[in-house]
């Protein structure tokens, strides 16, 4: 499988799916933070200003507000980084808007580490296990950008709060432009015997690599992708636990409560495979460039297959002992 | 005073009255609830919904009503209890307060007609109303308007000053902000624990128009509800600071903080509406007799189940 | 086992053992947030007047002072409701607290569904999840008294952050005045053979009353307690996979990213066996008085029995097979 | 004005331009930073460093001293910038700003002496520095001050409304915070994305002692802090709004949020360095050769695995 990375990023197509929306959708409102350019809300600014609203730097303040949009029948897309969406608003995300199921589409941009040279008060590796302890909301990290452009799409069609990724990357393209997102569906992207590699967001690019990397030495490995963290794809995961009995997940999230232990409560439950988890650990962020932090805590498709090896030797030895 | 007006006052003060003993009952029967800050507002509230709002308790959802957000959530008693009585939904249902499938603790909204907002975390009313009056613009309704009443305790949250600073940027006219400046909060006076003073000073910096009141006097009340509504500066939002008495109408209970958070016993009950007979004139007797529950707790479940 | 409650409740141990140590260590402060009388501080305040700050109904800046006291040396307790330490103030706890490992004790009150009637903008079924994907936080949940009392000292003993939580609840007695707890240490209660039932928190109780009654008709469930979820107890939790090849978690707190979830990300990782987790759901909160929130949610004695039981049945199957 | 004042003018003006040389220097080298509000407070980071606190390189840990708190903590480079040239440790230290094991993108306590702070989050500095004061005076230690620099746009936060409100709650007459008044903020000018006028009046009502200047006048802000420090009231805290330019120096960076977080090519960085020399009559030239590295993302990484 070639590997091919897309010239446009994820928070461009989040910003150019805005305004395609906003089009469909007159009731689609964008409330900013002080971030529209970051974020990329700045297309959909221009584009309709009358329904953009500036909260200035006051992010409970933004979800007060989307809130109470929202009840009047808006769709409102609160936007700021997941930092502070997941952390520093998490009360008003959790009291006003998931549990009245209010209509809102929470963007974190520049999750997990991407907000690279800001450092830890703007890197958020957490945001998915706070998200998903939530009542109510749906919690999205999309593969590429026609993932992330469909999931809008279906967000539209689906009441309710999401809270949803939107990662400052280029991503390999996983996708095409006819990629259908549906909440809950995970996808096979590659079959494979021995081994199945979890991947979330653009990670899921490390794991095809990975795959590849293990191809060479002769082990076969499955790649599995879940855009859908809640509700999440049960029936693949437990379908790959019975084909491969072995999972490695890789994230741009920290190893607790993310996309491995989502996992991992699965396949306990239901099929209890050995699973590896990979992603960051109890560990500071350092403020650096991608590559850099990618390198760093070894995040990397030979740390990936590294990993995936170690597992299925200990299988195989398993297996013939 | 018209005979017309001061028979108005006299049916809001009936209902303020009304308000508090049915509070009283409900809070009892739960053994759970806010009995100061909810009789604090219960003229407030009476006189809301009395005509200063302009809402239908057939029509609930009519798009052209007013919105009433309580942002001091924990003092949804006296919400509840001015709905039952304004005919929102019967009164009996009241009795639901903090039971399986009944009315929350604090107000969740579309648990019943009325409830706007869901709260509980003090400080948020207030950007969600600021929502609310945001949305009335962008859909051109010039008709309605957002009333949102806050705790003084309440005002130590600086998502209050957040939403404040927004919605004069905004220019929202039609957001009329109330605070129950009843000088107490959870655990003591605000004066002691974390003042708000000067309250009036904080809003105008903040580019509000202030008006203060007397949030026991029905004429007042009046009065400056008029005067928000219809005479105080276009472009800016509206701020009326209601001196009140927390656990107004129980000397007992007035400016004790004993009594924010606390059921009273069935004896206690008794006593309390006594004490708001002798304050109001009354001879009111309980609607029903008053039980109040025992939460056996986790030692209740296990050794139930291990019987 | 007998199991016999204690009258007092795990509050007022917190605030009885903040007075004793407070005339042990001079640089012990309390913060609160306008509930000192709820969260028990005030036997503190009324002992220590002087070292008692009351920073009125402003969380993000009661986590903001404590920071900057612990900073210069103090070791400080805020306190506040688990819903405003979790979720109101948890950026504050994240950026001023947790990354540059402040000597900050956050006590999460009314934690879980002890709030009981506060309904769910002050239950809190996540501060688990959310506090575990935190750097560098310990996250305890201490099932009595004396683990309380112990756990307290503990700390003060650890520089460092930690979230412990104190619920409003009479719990069951499961040690006595001379209990040792330890960071990532847990204790085997009972000895059992077809299935081990975790508890953390004061849900440990129901645990033990599960194996009773599973002890009448003849499963052999061995029972742990878990008080520290981070660092966590893998060897305990690693020997009873071995040992009884089949687990049952129940909790005061969603189940996602919770206890269950912890042990489940390291069985899967180490030894995978078959895992049921019992707590709340994806689901909203009633206000109401906890025997009835218990019995409303099926966090009984009888409900755990009854998953156990499914669960031992299936795997005696499996084997006979 | 003494040969002695004008001396010191002098130098903290010279200190001032080579905080604004050193932080496009390793600015440019990272690829990341924020011009615009570190040029903008460029003074005012000279003038307390420069004898206003009182701090000692040799001792950056000295019980005894006065302490500093970047609330915009985005802001960092200036500090690092004027930590370097006052001796708390190596120039070339700067350098290693946003890279792996380098000094943070914000201010990380502990991170280099002289860092007390660790920040990032808009809003949550004065809450902090309200606990470093309080805890100077548990300790009795009168002697020592707590700084606290804020953004403008910051003050949209709520919770420095709240430190405001606590911190003239407990009479913290040894907290000085300061504004950075640069009047724009990420994405624009504060009086059209979130007004915070009149800041004066704001703080006012909140229970502070305010004092204004320009942030860019060194014999203003000498005085103004002498003030602070020695004439103002007893028993409340005091703000010194500092009247600002963001980006000041460059022209092109002037009042332009584009600068507010960007970092210019090598290229730019030249006409930036022949702008700023020019602003102040200067002629330096920068003090290495200025690299900039390139950011090859994921890309990078897994073609790399794959070759
Ligand atoms: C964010 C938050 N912190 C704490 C509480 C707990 N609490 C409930 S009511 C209350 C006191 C409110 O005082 P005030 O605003 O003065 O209300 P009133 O006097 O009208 O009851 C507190 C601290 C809460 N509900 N929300
Ligand atoms: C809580 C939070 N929200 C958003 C940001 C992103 N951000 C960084 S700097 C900035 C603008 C700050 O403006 P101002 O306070 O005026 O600072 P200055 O002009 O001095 O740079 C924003 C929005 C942040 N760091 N923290
Ligand atoms: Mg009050
Ligand atoms: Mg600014």
């Amino acid at each position: 499988m070639k590997i091919s990375f897309s010239t446009k990023s994820l928070r461009e197509t989040f910003g150019q799916t805005l305004v395609e929306l906003g089009e469909r959708y007159k009731q689609l409102i964008v409330l900013d933070a002080d971030l529209n350019t970051s974020a990329r809300t700045v297309l959909f600014k221009e584009r309709y200003p009358d329904r953009f609203i500036q909260c200035g730097i006051a992010e409970a303040n933004l979800f007060g507000i989307a809130a109470g949009l929202a009840a009047q029948g808006y769709v409102t897309f609160p936007s700021t980084f997941a930092a502070f969406a997941a952390r520093k608003a998490l009360d008003q995300v959790y009291v006003n808007i998931a549990y009245p199921k209010l209509d809102v589409k929470i963007a974190g941009s520049y999750c997990g580490m991407t907000a690279t040279e800001c450092g830890p008060s703007h890197n958020c590796a957490e945001d998915l296990a706070i998200m998903r302890a939530l009542p109510h909301v749906k919690v999205l990290d999309p593969g590429d950008n026609y993932e992330l452009r469909s999931m809008m799409h279906a967000m539209m069609a689906e009441p309710g709060p999401v809270y949803f990724r939107v990662a400052k990357v280029n991503a390999a393209e996983l996708f095409g432009p006819d990629h259908n997102f549906e909440f809950g569906v995970g996808h096979l992207l590659r079959e494979g015997r021995d081994v199945t590699l979890f991947g979330t967001g653009f990670m899921t690019a490390v794991a095809l690599a990975a795959a590849t990397l293990l191809d060479r030495e002769g082990i076969s490995a499955a790649v599995a992708h879940i855009p859908s963290l809640k509700p999440i794809d049960e029936e693949l995961i437990v379908r790959q636990a019975r084909a491969t009995g072995a999972f490695v997940t890789i994230e741009n999230h920290r190893v607790f409560g993310g996309l491995g232990g989502a996992v991992a409560e699965i396949v306990s439950r239901e099929y209890p495979v050995q699973l590896e988890m990979l992603g960051l650990g109890d560990t500071v962020f350092e403020a650096a460039p991608l590559q850099d932090l990618l390198r760093h805590y070894e995040l990397t498709p030979h740390a990936l297959a590294a990993r995936a090896r170690a597992l299925v030797t200990r299988k195989r030895r398993a297996t013939a002992a | 005073m018209t005979r017309l007006t001061s028979e108005l006052h006299q049916a809001i003060d009936a209902k303020a009255f009304a308000i508090r003993q049915l509070c009283l009952e409900f809070i009892t029967c739960a053994g759970w609830g806010h009995i100061g800050g909810s009789f604090s507002e219960a003229e407030l509230l009476a006189s809301l919904y009395g005509g200063i709002m302009n809402v239908d308790p057939q029509n609930p959802s009519d798009p052209r009503r007013d919105m009433f957000v309580l942002s001091k959530a924990h003092a949804s008693p006296a919400l509840y209890a001015v709905l039952a009585l304004s005919g929102f939904f019967p009164r009996e249902r009241v009795f639901s307060y903090c039971r399986p499938d009944g009315l929350d603790g604090h107000t969740q909204r579309g648990q019943c007609p009325g409830i706007e907002y869901s709260g509980g975390s003090l400080g948020t009313g207030l950007s969600y109303a600021t929502g609310l009056a945001l949305a009335l613009r962008l859909g051109d309704n010039f008709a309605s308007r957002v009333y949102c009443l806050l705790g003084d305790g309440e005002c130590n949250e600086g998502q209050i000053w957040e939403a404040a600073m927004s919605a004069a940027h905004y220019g929202l006219d039609n957001l009329i902000a109330i605070v129950d400046y009843n000088k107490v909060m959870a655990k003591g006076k605000l004066s002691d624990l974390m003042s708000v003073e000067p309250l009036s000073d904080k809003f105008a910096s903040f580019g509000w128009t202030v008006l203060e009141c007397d949030g026991h006097d029905v004429a007042e009340i009046q009065m400056i509800f008029h005067r928000a509504k219809y005479l105080e500066m276009k472009g800016r939002p509206t701020v009326v600071i209601a001196h009140t008495v927390k656990g107004r109408g129980v000397p007992e209970a007035e400016f004790n903080y004993h009594w924010h958070t606390h059921a009273p016993s069935i004896e206690q009950a008794g006593q309390f509406l006594a004490a708001l007979n002798k304050t109001y004139g009354k001879q009111e007797k309980f609607s029903r007799p008053l039980a109040s529950p025992k939460d056996g707790g986790l030692e209740a479940v296990i050794f139930g189940d291990l019987a």
